[in-house]
């Protein structure tokens, strides 16, 4: 029904995730989302960390950078101020963005650079097997809580939202449609922007914590995702354990890129260093 | 030098062979008081495609950790078959899932097919015990581990609950096994 | 086998040989970021520690694993982290925190292919030298290399006790195949190693000086909460633990932490040695490549070759004490490493080249089989 | 114009078996064989594109009655 | 009229920095809350990172730990767990804290560790001179932003809220009475706990500025706080330059290392891993 | 001295010379983090850049600086960062990703005193070592040392090129000494020095291969967006740049990498040579510190010692070549640093000590004095 | 009882000249001369403290009589 | 060897040494077509506490660019007097501001004592000009620069709008030197 190809390294394939691990499904909605823009594959400079969602890159026809673990959204940085008009993608895990990467993270939002960064929460580091993220509940499971998870995990929609982001929304793999529209959004956005996206990891999160099949992670999604609208007339009680999904934040404000291209143009018509 | 005995358990990630060469390597070295390694390569990914397991038993202390001149050879899938028989020593056993592996590679090889998967399934119930009931083979064709130490050792490892299950299908492999060798 | 023998009978891998050394020397607090080969011995830990009253915790990252296992360790705690290359570049800064303010804490280095990212599941031993020289400025340093589980075992306590002894850092350089090779081991009893205890002051707190220039260049510690109140810097300090910019204080602390190793080089240091005494061809080897290194030897000496070896356990200081012999009684010594050549330089540097130095090196994730090393003397015989 | 089924293509190489397709399809158009995904109750199809939005690996296509014409 | 002396090294007086720098005043509302109390000298470990405010233990007599620049929460993280009975300051700026330390910052306030941190926000990197910090308002010069800065400046007590701080209050100079309070109250609340404090730097911020002498500084410091009862009645256009003062957070949550404990309790009580 | 000379007589420091040489060589994007002593180059950029179409950036950390500047060069950008000690063992997990990516970029170390927080404000030249080995893993380094403002300009120019040229990072390794005081130039004009592009492929997009192997060892490279879509990563991959586990493909990028630097060793080594020529004993010195050297040999000459120097400017590769000879002719190599010997041992490694190699040491934030020097001379010779 | 004055001490050496305390007393009972302040109407001075809470030297002290006489 | 002049500024952060070290060095280096360097040194802490500015005049290359032998000194307090007069030469001329610094470091030097931060206070209305002041002074006693040079390289370097004050500065302290010199 949709031309994936023309975006894919179609000799890449099969992918390296494993049977039932959501990030695919981003990556398709991420493409379509890509195709009604209309951005050309040229335009485009994808960036992730390292973590089995940052593998993403090697499977688009786009410009890909595949950097350190934790430093996507630094070296985004470095491209987009270089490249102003090239639309530059962030796509990085939980652990990548908001444990090593927490800082760039928060930064990029306060500067309010014209980021996009996908964010794939599959509540686990999934590359190196399965320890405890900053994303994981209280109480689950992981390599390295094996009696059950102490920390608190972030509310990193809430944390890109305290640090400046201009966009900021959340959605789940199951909400295929929903996600595809998120991205688009995000993608236009003139501004720092964030789609967090929940996404099973059956292999190192849902065996684990008895979570069963992949197929079962999918419907526990879809049964606990909560829509923005619906969610602001539940309980605090009642939200327990939900997956409120929406956009979070919509606003407008200078962006970075922009400003400084004004400083230089102001600059340009001015002489002398005072 | 001494007696040096090395078995690559290959097929894909998830079949148990990492913890089956484990077993191997205990079975000879707590209960036959024998000196064993046993080591894993992963692909460029920590997860999926071809996997190998491999053990060393030896009489004496164990420099290299690795198989270069393999004794034995357990192939689960094509891929692992065409991948990691080019150690095999000439006339080693080559023990092979007929179902799975259907193009032989080329060599003067023991070769013994048998579809282990299949068995699992069929006389265990449970596909996932086709590692185990690989040792079984294994041990009869080998006869590098006595089957006492072997036997304690896959309950010593296997999760609790599960140990009938295990043993039978440790049996029911030594049982193929010993088919085949008549 | 006796029986009460066979119950001891392990088959464990490096990496959990290296969890058990550390609970054997004491350790009661593990930081540390996953990262592969080493990710298994933070989660030994994470389910060990909290049954003996140790605390883990899994940091943000690993520049917060360091600076906590500092922290604990200031506060009494014996500290560990475990990491491989991209983590342990990051490390960099804090570890030359902990030599300059002198805290002892054990950093686990299992080496996998690099540079970047390289090989995450793949051998290596290419941060020989980084492990000398990673972090900015002089420094004293001490790296140890275990080639086997129950080495591996061994070394992490004592890297612990020299850490203890000589209030320093060090750092425990693993490979990948001794990380995650399963072997026969049986781990030595609580009676059968030492466990060494920082040294505590014995003069009251209106004396104490925690970075005092004592003749053996080690200053007792205390840890905090203790009644002595002192200041802890990276900074250039004086003995009071003070920030100065008297060259005559910063000269005699910088040489006083450079003097722990130096003074104490002899104690520190340690080889093995085997066959050396007939051999004309000599063979330098450590970590996992030393067993491919020693079946060589073997194997060559059954045809008639005069083979002998020389495995450091500790790989910094530079056991050149050793090394120079060889120069003079070998005409070549062989070096094989799963870098392109790291410690061959400084075996060079020792020998003054008197023997050839041949460099046996392998960066392609495999590693160096015994047939190679044998191929290398046979070639060098001839 | 009788109704044209949609066709659906599962790629195997790439497919891995979740089963998100088959368990996801509104219609139950699509059934598990052993471990791959076949086309049990074409005549069903609504070609609402579900099944293929949700596999994670680009193995199954439906290509909609005019598509179809188009190819 | 209140005895500093015993908690400070009075041979390192006098105090390293300038003529009209705010650290000072911190430090002696720090030391009066700290007496109320009733902590001893030996039960305080004060940890700061590198900056002219991260200086300030090297004048107080209790375990002091002068760490690498930005990492004194991931430090005093080490202390605290290692010794739960130890009351753990940490005394830090605004490049400190929300530059290079961010990341440790929001995590710390994640796991709800029973730290203190006085957050010493003087707008400016002053020990290095006077480059651009996270907090430099838009539009100020700094020696990094000569034309004026281009980036929005974090909300860094959001930031703490955000991220899952249990208290957060925010305070200036000039306010030191009420600082005390705020510093009284955030070393007895149990769980992570930042106070904020709007401190000037005329050296590195002010001069650059033009914003007149160090008394002019906190005159304007008096003009433009504004508690938080007042802020609830003011437009956001009102709020416009104003300093937002007060109690931001004050809530109860269970803290991580009384939460380690009781597994370990536990786990005390259970023979066997399973 | 004629007038439209005077024009151009300027009287500046080290840090405003590189700031100048990398606006000279087409520096279009600086991200930073300030520290002492670098912050200046920082801060003139910060002028200077958004008035030349540049841009300038200070990030929240020097990971993040190094992080930004790849990000940048691959977009084609000229890029640097600069910083000092505890900044620079910061960057090493990135510096390692650049050399393995092969993205060509400028990192300058102003160097004070360490390890850790150190000296801030005061010289050192500490960081020899850590510029060479300071990230993990075998990978290639050029590093430059200058000695004077001007040479600062110069080198800073070279290291743009060398980094195009080679397509790696290239390491500025100043001093505080260099960086902060102010010295008569006269910069040379734009026609005085060559400025070097990376080179382009020149292939279509279908046939590009971002990492070929070929006989250079460098293959070209594009910018994104210039339609050659190619992927980059810190993992080991191919000659496409797709990861990698084949032994073969790793082990050729691995020596290619490092063949980069080996091949073209002499086109990048470059020393000066003073005196050499019936020179009995010879002085080994870089940076500030072969100012004073350089005093410490004329003087000596002028009581009649036979003195000379190599100075290198490229510090890494070592320049062996030039070294060992000095081994043959003199009789004494005094090898005077702000270290505790880091050079010193290479030249130890060059010349087999066949000279004896005297190290003149200082690490308290004090330069080493033409006087100091001289002194040792006259040991020596006596 | 008559009211004694309360006692200020100004210790220069620690002393940088902020002027905090003059310009912050809400009395004016101290003035700067030259870069120091001096107490120019102790008279007036309340005892509230407020010049020792603002120096940031730890320079100023404000002894209240009772602490006075205790002294 | 050619001649080597060394002249060390010596004060507090904030009291402009660095910028009268650099106008001595640019007025010698682009003016008067010599040699020149000028640094400085910092205590512990990027600001305050003793301060010290140095310049080298020579007719050759500048190896060393730090002063070892110094042939003009001033002192702008007493701190920085007894801290950094041990390297001043025999005869070396010591200019002290003698309001600051009350206690002369011992040795045989010819001790120059002037209120400059008075002069600059009372003659010329602003104290931070006291440095300008002391280069007018400088210039005198050493002559190691000419003063059109001096002149000329004052007025480059002082901000906009005050190249009026700092020019009397410069003059008074001029003024000042050939009083003393008399
Ligand atoms: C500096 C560094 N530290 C640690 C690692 C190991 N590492 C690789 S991926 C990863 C976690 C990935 O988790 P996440 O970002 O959530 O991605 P996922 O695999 O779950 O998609 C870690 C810790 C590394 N590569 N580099
Ligand atoms: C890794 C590292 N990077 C940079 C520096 C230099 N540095 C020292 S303090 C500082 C900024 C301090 O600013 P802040 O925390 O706001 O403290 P303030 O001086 O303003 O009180 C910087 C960048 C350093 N010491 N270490
Ligand atoms: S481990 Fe988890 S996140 Fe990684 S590919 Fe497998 S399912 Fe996906
Ligand atoms: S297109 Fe819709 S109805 Fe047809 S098989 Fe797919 S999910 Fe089922
Ligand atoms: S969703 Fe895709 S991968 Fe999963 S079973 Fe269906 S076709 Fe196969
Ligand atoms: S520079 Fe600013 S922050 Fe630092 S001591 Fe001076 S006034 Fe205070
Ligand atoms: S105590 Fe109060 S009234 Fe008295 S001098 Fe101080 S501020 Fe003024
Ligand atoms: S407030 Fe303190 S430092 Fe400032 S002038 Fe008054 S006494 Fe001096
Ligand atoms: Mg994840
Ligand atoms: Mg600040």
């Amino acid at each position: 029904m949709f031309e994936y190809a023309k975006y894919l390294r179609l000799n890449k394939f099969p992918l390296i995730w494993c049977a039932g691990c959501g990030d695919g499904i981003v990556l398709k909605a991420m493409l379509r989302a890509i195709d009604k823009i209309g951005l050309s594959n040229d335009e485009i400079t994808m960036v992730s960390g390292i973590g089995c969602s940052s593998r993403l890159p090697g499977y688009v026809d786009f410009n890909t950078l595949h950097t350190t673990h934790g430093r996507a959204i630094a070296f985004a940085t470095g491209v987009k101020i270089a490249k102003p008009e090239m639309t530059v993608i962030v796509v990085t895990g939980d652990g990548d963005a908001t444990a090593i990467g927490g800082n760039h993270y928060i930064h990029a939002a306060r500067r309010n650079l014209d980021l996009t960064v996908i964010l794939f929460n599959n509540n686990i580091y999934g590359m190196t097997g399965g320890q405890v993220s900053p994303t994981t509940p209280v109480g689950k499971k992981a390599s390295t809580s094996p009696y059950g998870n102490l920390e608190p995990s972030f509310n990193i929609s809430g944390l890109a939202q305290a640090a400046g982001a201009s966009f900021v929304a959340r959605g789940t793999v199951h909400g295929a449609h929903m996600l595809e529209k998120f991205i688009e959004k995000a993608i236009r956005k003139k501004g720092f922007s964030v789609v967090e996206v929940i996404t099973p990891c059956p292999t190192a999160y849902g065996r684990r914590n008895r979570m069963g099949t992949a197929v079962n992670m999918i419907q526990d999604l879809k049964e606990n995702a909560v829509t923005l609208k619906k969610a602001a007339k539940m309980s605090p009680e009642e939200l327990e354990g939900k997956v409120v999904t929406g956009v979070l934040v919509d606003i407008d404000k200078p962006e970075y890129t922009e400003e400084y291209a004004k400083l230089s143009e102001q600059l340009k018509n001015k002489v002398g260093v005072d | 030098m001494g007696m040096r005995y090395e078995v690559r358990l290959s097929g894909e990630g998830g079949q148990g062979l990492v913890l089956a060469g484990k077993i191997l390597a205990e079975a000879a070295a707590i209960y036959d008081g024998k000196n064993a390694t046993q080591s894993q390569s992963y692909g460029p990914e920590a997860r999926g495609g071809a996997s190998r397991s491999e053990v060393i038993i030896s009489d004496e202390d164990i420099d290299y950790p690795k198989a270069t001149n393999i004794d034995l050879l357990l192939a689960l899938t094509q891929e692992s078959s065409d991948k990691y028989s080019k150690d095999l020593k000439e006339n080693g056993i080559l023990l092979v899932d007929s179902e799975a592996v259907t193009k032989l590679p080329e060599g003067n090889f023991n070769v013994y097919k048998v579809p282990i998967s299949e068995i699992a399934r069929s006389k265990i119930g449970k596909v996932v015990v086709a590692n185990i009931v690989a040792l079984g083979i294994i041990a009869e064709l080998s006869t590098i581990v006595s089957i006492d130490s072997l036997e304690s050792a896959v309950l010593a490892r296997v999760p609790k609950g599960t140990e009938e299950l295990n043993l039978k299908a440790f049996r029911t492999g030594m049982e193929v096994a010993q088919e085949l060798l008549k | 086998m006796q029986s009460n023998q066979k119950d001891k009978v392990q088959v464990i891998t490096g990496n959990e040989a290296c969890a058990e050394g550390a609970l054997a020397a004491g350790l009661k607090f593990f930081a540390g970021y996953p990262i592969t080969p080493s990710s298994e011995i933070a989660e030994i830990l994470s389910l060990r520690l909290p049954r003996v009253d140790g605390r883990f915790i899994q940091m943000e990252d690993e520049i917060a694993a360091m600076g906590a296992i500092i922290g604990a360790s200031l506060a009494g705690a014996k500290a560990m982290t475990a990491t491989s290359g991209p983590g342990f570049s990051l490390k960099q800064e804090n570890i030359g925190y902990a030599a300059m303010a002198e805290v002892p804490c054990v950093v686990v280095n299992v080496q996998r292919g690099g540079p970047s990212t390289g090989l995450p599941t793949l051998p290596a031993q290419g941060d020989v030298m980084q492990s000398r020289w990673g972090t900015h400025g002089d420094h004293p340093i001490i790296a140890l290399a275990p080639h086997s589980v129950r080495e591996t075992f061994e070394l992490t306590i004592r890297a612990f006790n020299l850490s203890e002894m000589y209030r320093t850092p060090v750092i425990l350089l693993m490979d990948e195949v001794i990380g995650h090779v399963n072997e026969k081991v049986i781990l030595p009893g609580p009676d059968e190693y030492e466990i060494i205890q920082r040294k505590k002051p014995d003069v009251p707190p209106e004396e104490f000086l925690p970075y005092k220039h004592t003749e053996s260049c080690v200053p007792p510690m205390v840890s905090f909460g203790e009644g002595y109140r002192y200041h802890v810097t990276g900074l250039c300090h004086d003995e009071t633990g003070f920030p100065t910019n008297d060259p005559v204080e910063i000269d005699r602390l910088l040489r006083r932490l450079n003097g722990k190793i130096e003074v104490h080089r002899d104690e520190i240091i340690d080889v093995k040695e085997d066959f050396l005494d007939d051999a004309k061809i000599g063979i330098f080897a450590y970590g996992s490549t030393a067993r491919s290194a020693r079946r060589a030897m073997l194997l060559a000496r059954e045809k008639g070759i005069k083979v002998g070896m020389l495995r450091p356990t500790v790989l910094w200081p530079f056991p050149e004490k050793f090394v120079r012999p060889m120069g003079e009684t070998c005409s070549h010594v062989i070096v094989p490493e799963m870098n392109l050549g790291q410690m061959a330089h400084e075996v060079e540097w020792a020998t003054c080249r008197n023997a050839e130095v041949v460099k046996i090196n392998r960066v392609d994730g495999e590693p160096i089989s015994p047939q190679q090393i044998l191929d290398k003397i046979l070639e060098v015989a001839s | 114009m009788p109704k044209k089924n949609p066709v659906i293509e599962i790629k195997m190489e790439w497919c891995k078996g979740c089963a998100f397709c088959v368990e996801f399809c509104p219609k139950e158009v699509l059934q598990m064989k052993g471990i791959y995904p076949v086309v049990a109750k074409i005549e069903d199809c609504t070609a609402c594109g579900l099944c293929e939005v949700l596999c994670p690996d680009f193995a199954i296509e439906v290509i909609a009655e005019d598509e179809a014409v188009k190819k």
